[in-house]
């Protein structure tokens, strides 16, 4: 009885999915007036990200603080400047990898955002899941401990050097702390290397601090919260950028100690670190 | 003065809060004094017609708010009665809360029962008078069941249908808004005369809202259940308002918006089918108050509670006057009024008389009573002529106004109606006569023989009940010719009558004579029994099992008691027709809450199910939002 | 002008919470002395920005020193700032109903407290449709674990069901952005709601109901809300009134932010939509049987808690089918009763927790005799029922009332309105009277001990009756409020003005 | 090879339609979780490709190249990069609450099948 009302569910379902399928392909096909979803998207100057990308959002707002209309920036296309990397210096962020430009400046509260998003699902999971301790790995074989003491500090090195170079190249602090936290991993399984979760979340808590602080203290230095008040430098070198990187960093790190702690805690429970 | 009376109520009831519970008989002398100064109040107006207060309170959101009161004919007469009724109850209430250890909260809630009834009567619009309405079914909710878990069963049906009632009523209210722009009464009638030739449909629905939310409140059919309930789970003498005031409010809605409307709809015919020069609607409303009479009685006949009993007479007797109302000539509309106001007099006497004896005995089943009559006299005495009244019988008030209705049935040649309340109004000596016997005559149980007759206090209300009775029978134009006023106002004839004579187009009475002729055959029946043999006392069980000890059965001497199954072969003929409304009504809770478990059920079902039906409801959403427009 | 205590009622708590952890790991009494401490700030700095609001109109908050439409902004307008304050009012005695009780795990909650308090806030002043993404989704989050705090299969399954369909929710939502940022190029709400009309006819349509669809599981709406019966049953007490003060008012800022400004068009008396197809017969449809089928769920509920929470469900749901008239009385019945809804809910469930203190089970029956046992909350959960059902003089009898009138405007889809409003005031008296009956009746058998009431309970009951108090007996106050409310929400152009200093909208 | 969005974008729904029918026909909650990673994973790649430019290169600035204003712009769009980024965080976040709530619920049931936690003496 059970299986036919399943395959009912099935069929049903898959009604579901063709029809919300069907409509979503609708705005796809459509002829007609009005602004569509480009099938070639091939002019980003109506966007705000093309200013981003050009890091003269300055410019722009000079411009149009004139006439006092911020929604008529489509209009206006030839007044950015030209960005040439290892040569243009003291723009508005020195970051050669525009995408971290936007992550960490321009859409700097979002990151925020995001950040806090993964530390409240790793506090949620210990917090949740204080009141069980379940049972451990099986030993790790002599393969597992001699790869693991060889890869996991070239694991650590590659996510500082990731972390470090986020407004050079592609990556950032995020995936320099999934680096890291892998490493732990590797080292939890591989030799047992038994962390104190309460370490790591000092770690975490006060990279946290430290990042808010310092978009804090945007107030008092621009006026502005994550307003950038250190020298940007020139784009490309790895001294550029200075808030962005130490940020990053800060990043990095918390990301790093919180996915750990998110493996120890799936691990072994949160209870018995705590005495 | 009309927002002063109802201001100083309520702060007189906070004030009776803090009375201590030892001295709980002072809140109802408060109650009592309050109730006497409104009807000296009243008693001035009684000639200030169409004198009107209006409150603005606040003016908020673009609306004026406030409360309108208006004096018409018709509510000086309603709250007049009420109010000395009400007055008579709370004597009897202060001596029954001399010594018991009763709830505060009943003499509080009832003073916002009485403000709320001097707002009904006095309501110049439907908000007033909707406010009130449901200040009077939230109060007396709470009166009905003042912390007694016998009792919730009872009042749950009574508020459900309440709150049914005035859901429907405001229903009704609303869509009359959306059309007048106002909350007027008059001008809500005019414009649902007018629609009935514009949109019969929405004012036929219209219409059916407020019947519904009037007829739930006047227990008829198919909201009769709820007295029977209520009435005998309440407190004793809060029955007695219940019975002779409360269940009124339903019959004065039906005069304040109904009975406009169908004269409206009679005068211009060309709206509505006509039969017999009545509006059809009426007709029927006329057919539900007699199958509503005719029903509660067979249903009083079985009953074996004597609260219950009373209560289904109370529906009967709704019946007669709701028929008798909805036939819509002068004469039929001054018969309802009549007898609404006859029987609140003689049912209050009935249940004071029920509560003087559950005060003594502490019984509500017949079959554990009787013989009370030489312990009791002066209940009894109340008792007898408020059972004479409620039967018709000639120089009771009861025969006034049956004789007004059965002439107004007959003028407008209704022969059907006529045989239904005849019906009915037969049955009620059938259930009256077994009260009588069972509570009052035959034999006295041992375990009532100390019974004393209750207290002066509680007598007063009795004696003054007595007269009023009498009185009013024997001198039916002290009523009738507040009532033709109320007639006028209807922009009706008003009927003609002098103060011991009635007339009608059939024929006239003469109640002074109709006393004199009963008086004296009363005395030559009385001198008949005086000068006859002495009785000899006879007890139950000799009469019954010869002597034998009926112990060795185990059987008792309630089972001897004449009064239990007294009709059942009369019961046994109609079981075949009966339908238990009761059981309807259980039915229905049953399949709601079927649904409501259903809903609550499948909230709980397990995650995927969840997700299921959001993924279900998207595309529903989609589907409406895609495909239709 | 650039005025930044806004991002301060953010930052701060966020700040905090990571100190709260870090410190909490010395001494668990200085995360709750955090906890206090940061929403006696909030509140405030809440009244503070307030202030400037009535002074100067909107008050926007720039991040990152780049104006919008490039950067992310905050604008507090009137009816975010005044939601703002009543939702921190709900909060502080949530709080405090938590600092009053021993968990080992104090620390770590009172984190996620200030998170929920952060990203709560964040939601009303964002005006960045992006941001409100992230700010939504640490907002369910933080349910999620606040939920799931008591240990019980029935709080977890709530929780688990909340995750999934929210997280469904979100990939709707996330789409819808995707749409807009794919075809107007900007995240802003106010450039979105200035060219949301030149989109084109299927996008329009896709990008509405993707984002109808996604927030109707945070409206607690009858098909969407399968996740309310088993999170209000199986969660704690203050988890309760976090539930139903403070995500009924995140819920129905998000509702009027993204559905009245940023897709709708105001006119002088009423919203209207530039869709194909009836949008206020779709809201009626689903809001209206969302009261119903939410108030039947309530009816035959045993469970007070399970009962409490079917009905602030259904009178969200009332909330909404009054805004979704789109009639300016609509709006302003819409407000009245949230304020009503927002305080008394609150109420119900503290009182009602004081009430049953004892008892095993929390079944109807475990109100017997509970004046008795405890007068003063009795007392203060009637004034919660008169509150919540509409007694005269009380907010939401006005809001009943306007909503009365405006649903009779004119004999159309409106006047089921009607039916469903009368209905739903039925049915509530209904079962809160039996509830409140309950109350006053005596079991003799059962000799009656007073129930000793925290401290903390007390305080916080009072405060709550008296804000309700205090609303019903100052009318002239709350209408005040009420219109700055309707009209900030109906100034569609102003909210454009104060984000992008120039916003034509051609009113219709 | 050119690909225009329109293709991306029917990709990205049907990864994402099969994310949905997973999650509300499968019984098992890790499988449910694994859905819901499908769901988010496209998208991911709807986002990224509403910021998608043919033959464009990546926003990342190298040695030798320069971004002049206006018309010879040749990077994608950096901004959904950023926004996948985020969405991409949340999905983590969400999935490790996810999995520690299926843990519970596993230690309370002793099963992952959904169908086998309805118990109706809750109620």
């Amino acid at each position: 009885m059970r299986e036919s009302d399943f395959n009912v569910g099935k069929f049903f379902a898959f009604l579901f999915v063709l029809i919300l399928f069907l409509f979503m392909l609708s705005p796809l096909f459509e002829e007609g007036d009005g602004a569509k979803i480009d099938k070639n998207l091939s002019d980003i100057k109506n966007r705000v990200s093309y200013f981003h990308s050009l890091k003269s959002v300055k410019e722009i707002e000079r411009i149009l603080s004139d006439n006092n209309d911020f929604s008529k920036y489509r209009e206006i296309t030839d007044s950015a400047k030209t960005v040439i990397f290892g040569e243009s210096k003291d723009l508005e962020n020195g970051t050669a990898n525009l995408v971290t430009s936007i992550v960490l400046d321009y859409r700097g509260f979002d990151t925020l955002g995001e950040l806090i998003v993964l530390f409240i699902s790793i506090l949620g999971l210990t917090i949740i899941l204080s009141t069980l301790s379940f049972a451990k790995f099986e030993e790790p074989s002599f393969l597992q401990i001699t790869g693991v003491k060889f890869v996991t500090p070239f694991m650590i090195l590659v996510g500082i050097y990731i972390f470090l170079h986020g407004h050079l190249s592609p990556g950032g602090g995020f995936p320099a702390g999934a680096i890291i936290a892998t490493a732990t991993l590797f080292s939890l399984i591989g030799c047992k290397f038994n962390y104190r979760v309460s370490n790591l979340k000092f770690i975490e808590s006060n990279a946290g601090f430290f990042v808010i602080l310092l978009a804090t203290l945007g107030l008092y230095f621009t006026g502005s919260f994550f307003g950038n008040y250190l020298p940007t430098g020139i784009v490309g070198k790895l001294y550029s950028s200075s808030l962005i990187l130490i940020i990053y960093s800060l990043v990095g790190l918390k990301v790093g100690a919180e996915l750990s702690v998110g493996i120890k805690t799936l691990y072994n429970g949160e209870k018995d670190d705590d005495r | 003065m009309i927002g002063k009376i109802l201001l100083s109520g309520v702060l007189i009831s906070f004030l009776s809060m803090f009375v201590r519970k030892r001295y709980n008989y002072f809140r109802w002398i408060l109650f009592s004094i309050y109730l006497l100064l409104t009807l000296y109040f009243l008693f001035l107006w009684r000639n200030s017609f169409y004198y009107n207060e209006s409150y603005n309170f606040l003016s908020l959101y673009g609306l004026n708010f406030s409360l309108n009161f208006k004096i018409t004919p018709l509510g000086w007469l309603f709250s007049f009665f009420t109010i000395f009724l009400t007055f008579l109850i709370s004597i009897f209430s202060i001596q029954k809360n001399i010594g018991e250890d009763s709830e505060k909260l009943i003499s509080f809630f009832w003073f916002y029962l009485i403000v709320s009834n001097i707002g009904i009567f006095f309501a110049d619009d439907f908000l007033t008078l909707f406010i009130f309405w449901e200040l009077m079914t939230f109060s007396s909710f709470f009166v009905i069941s003042p912390g007694w878990i016998k009792s919730f069963r009872a009042v749950n049906y009574y508020f459900v249908l309440s709150t049914l009632g005035a859901f429907f009523m405001l229903l009704g209210i609303g869509f009359l808004y959306g059309g007048t722009k106002s909350f007027s009464i008059e001008s809500g009638y005019t414009y649902l005369f007018t629609l009935f030739s514009i949109n019969p449909l929405l004012s036929v629905f219209i219409t059916i809202t407020f019947i519904l939310g009037f007829f739930t409140k006047s227990a008829l059919i198919p909201f009769h259940i709820w007295p029977a309930q209520a009435h005998a789970e309440a407190p004793d003498d809060f029955s007695a308002f219940l019975s002779g005031i409360m269940i009124k409010y339903g019959l004065f809605g039906n005069l304040l918006f109904l009975v406009p409307l169908f004269l409206l709809i009679k005068n211009y015919p060309s709206t509505q089918i006509i039969t017999n020069g009545i509006p059809l609607f009426s007709h029927i409303l006329s057919w539900v108050g007699a199958i509503t009479s005719v029903i509660a009685t067979f249903l009083a006949i079985e009953s074996n509670d004597m609260k219950k009993l009373a209560a289904w007479s109370t529906v009967a007797n709704i019946g007669y006057a709701t028929t008798s109302i909805f036939i819509l000539s002068s004469y039929g509309i001054a018969g309802g009024i009549f007898q609404i106001i006859t029987h609140a007099i003689f049912k209050t006497a009935i249940f004071l008389a029920l509560a003087a004896v559950k005060y003594r005995t502490h019984e509500r089943e017949m079959h554990k009573l009787g013989g009370l009559a030489y312990k009791m006299p002066v209940t009894f005495l109340t008792f007898l002529l408020g059972i004479i009244a409620a039967a018709g019988i000639p120089p009771m008030n009861g025969y006034a106004s049956k004789w007004f209705i059965y002439q107004a049935l007959l003028s407008g040649h209704f022969p059907f109606l006529t045989i239904a309340i005849f019906l009915s109004s037969t049955g009620a000596f059938m259930y009256l006569f077994r009260a009588l016997h069972s509570i009052f005559l035959g034999q006295l149980p041992e375990k009532f023989d100390d019974v004393k007759e209750v207290p002066f206090l509680m007598q007063i209300p009795m004696y003054i009940l007595m007269a009023l009775m009498l009185l009013t029978g024997v001198f039916p134009g002290i009523i009738l010719k507040p009532i033709n006023s109320v007639l006028i106002s209807f922009n009706l004839q008003p009927v003609k009558v002098t103060y011991n004579t009635m007339f009608s187009t059939l024929s006239s009475v003469d109640s002074l004579k109709v006393f004199l002729t009963f008086s004296g055959s009363f005395a030559f029946a009385f001198i008949l029994y005086l000068i006859g043999k002495p009785r000899k006392h006879v007890e139950p069980l000799d009469n019954y099992t010869a002597g034998q000890d009926p112990k060795e059965f185990g059987l008792t001497r309630e089972l001897y008691h004449f009064a239990l199954k007294f009709y059942e072969p009369f019961e046994h003929m109609f079981d075949s027709y009966r339908t238990n409304t009761k059981e309807f009504y259980d039915s229905f809770e049953r399949k709601v809450n079927e649904f409501g478990n259903f809903i609550k059920e499948s909230y709980s079902k397990n995650i995927r199910y969840s997700s299921y039906i959001f993924i279900f409801a998207l595309v529903l959403v989609i589907l409406y939002g895609w495909l239709v427009w | 002008m650039n005025y930044n205590l806004p991002v301060l009622l953010i930052a701060i708590p966020i700040l905090f919470s990571f100190l709260s952890l870090i410190l909490g790991s010395f001494n668990k009494i200085l995360s709750k002395i955090i906890l206090i401490s940061v929403i006696i700030f909030n509140i405030i700095s809440g009244i503070c920005i307030y202030n400037s609001v009535l002074k100067n109109g909107n008050i926007l908050t720039v991040i990152g020193n780049y104006l919008p439409p490039f950067g992310i902004n905050l604008i507090s307008t009137y009816t975010s700032i005044s939601f703002l304050i009543l939702l921190y009012i709900v909060f502080l005695v949530a709080s405090l109903i938590f600092v009053s009780k021993n968990d080992d795990r104090a620390d770590k909650i009172s984190s996620v407290l200030l998170l929920y308090l952060a990203s709560s806030t964040g939601i009303l002043l964002t005006g960045d449709i992006f941001n409100l993404f992230v700010f939504i989704e640490i907002f369910s989050i933080s349910n999620i674990i606040l939920i799931s705090i008591k240990d019980k299969k029935l709080s977890i399954k709530g929780s688990l069901k909340y995750l999934i369909i929210t997280s469904i929710g979100a990939s709707l939502y996330l789409f819808g952005i995707g749409f807009l940022y794919g075809i107007l190029g900007t995240l802003n709400l106010s450039e979105i709601s200035l060219n949301f009309d030149n989109i084109s006819y299927f996008s329009k349509v896709f990008i509405f109901l993707f984002f109808l669809g996604s927030i109707m599981a945070e409206l607690e709406v009858f098909p969407f809300n399968f996740w309310i019966s088993d999170s209000y049953a199986g969660s704690k007490n203050y988890v309760n009134i976090l539930l139903s003060g403070l995500s009924s008012i995140v819920a129905l800022y998000i509702f009027i932010r993204l559905f009245l400004t940023v897709f709708g068009y105001p006119t002088f008396i009423s919203f209207s939509y530039s869709l194909p197809f009836n949008v206020k017969t779709l809201f009626l449809t689903i809001f209206g049987l969302s009261v119903i089928v939410n108030e039947l769920a309530a009816l035959s509920s045993k469970n007070v808690k399970r009962i409490l929470g079917f009905s602030s469900a259904s009178s969200l749901s009332l909330i909404l089918l009054s805004l979704s008239t789109g009639l300016k009385n609509g709006v302003m019945a819409a407000m009245l009763i949230a304020i009503s809804v927002i305080i008394s809910k609150p109420l119900l469930f503290l009182s009602s927790h004081q009430i049953m203190k004892g008892k095993g089970e929390k079944n109807l029956n475990s109100f017997i005799d509970g004046f008795r046992r405890n007068p003063l909350f009795s007392i203060l959960f009637i004034i919660g029922v008169f509150t919540l059902v509409g007694f005269p003089l009380t907010p939401s009898f006005w809001g009943k009332f306007l909503l009365f009138i405006s649903a009779t405007e004119k004999i159309s889809y409106t006047t089921l309105i009607l039916v469903i409003v009368v209905f739903s005031i039925t049915i509530e008296l209904f079962y809160y009277f039996r509830l409140m009956h309950k109350l006053f009746i005596k079991d003799e058998n059962i000799k009656v001990e007073k129930t000793k009431n925290n401290f903390v309970y007390i305080f916080s009951g009072i405060l709550l009756a008296s804000i309700i108090i205090f609303f019903s007996v100052k009318p002239y106050f709350t209408q005040n409020i009420v219109e700055k409310t309707t009209e900030d929400i109906f100034d569609k152009s102003g909210y454009i003005k104060s984000c992008l200093k120039s916003g034509e909208i051609d009113d219709r | 090879m050119m690909i225009d969005n329109r293709t991306l974008y029917i990709y990205s729904f049907i990864i994402f339609l099969i994310g949905i029918y997973g999650a509300i026909t499968n019984r098992n909650l890790i499988k449910i979780l694994v859905s819901l990673s499908i769901i988010e994973t496209a998208l991911n790649i709807f986002l990224v490709s509403t910021g998608y430019i043919n033959g464009s290169n990546p926003p990342i600035l190298h040695s030798g190249m320069k971004l002049i204003s206006p018309n010879s712009i040749n990077i994608s769009d950096p901004l959904p990069h950023a926004l996948v980024l985020t969405a991409i965080v949340i999905g983590v976040g969400t999935t490790a609450i996810g999995i520690g709530l299926t843990i519970k619920l596993y230690n309370h049931y002793k099963t992952l099948n959904v169908n086998r936690m309805g118990d109706k003496d809750e109620l």
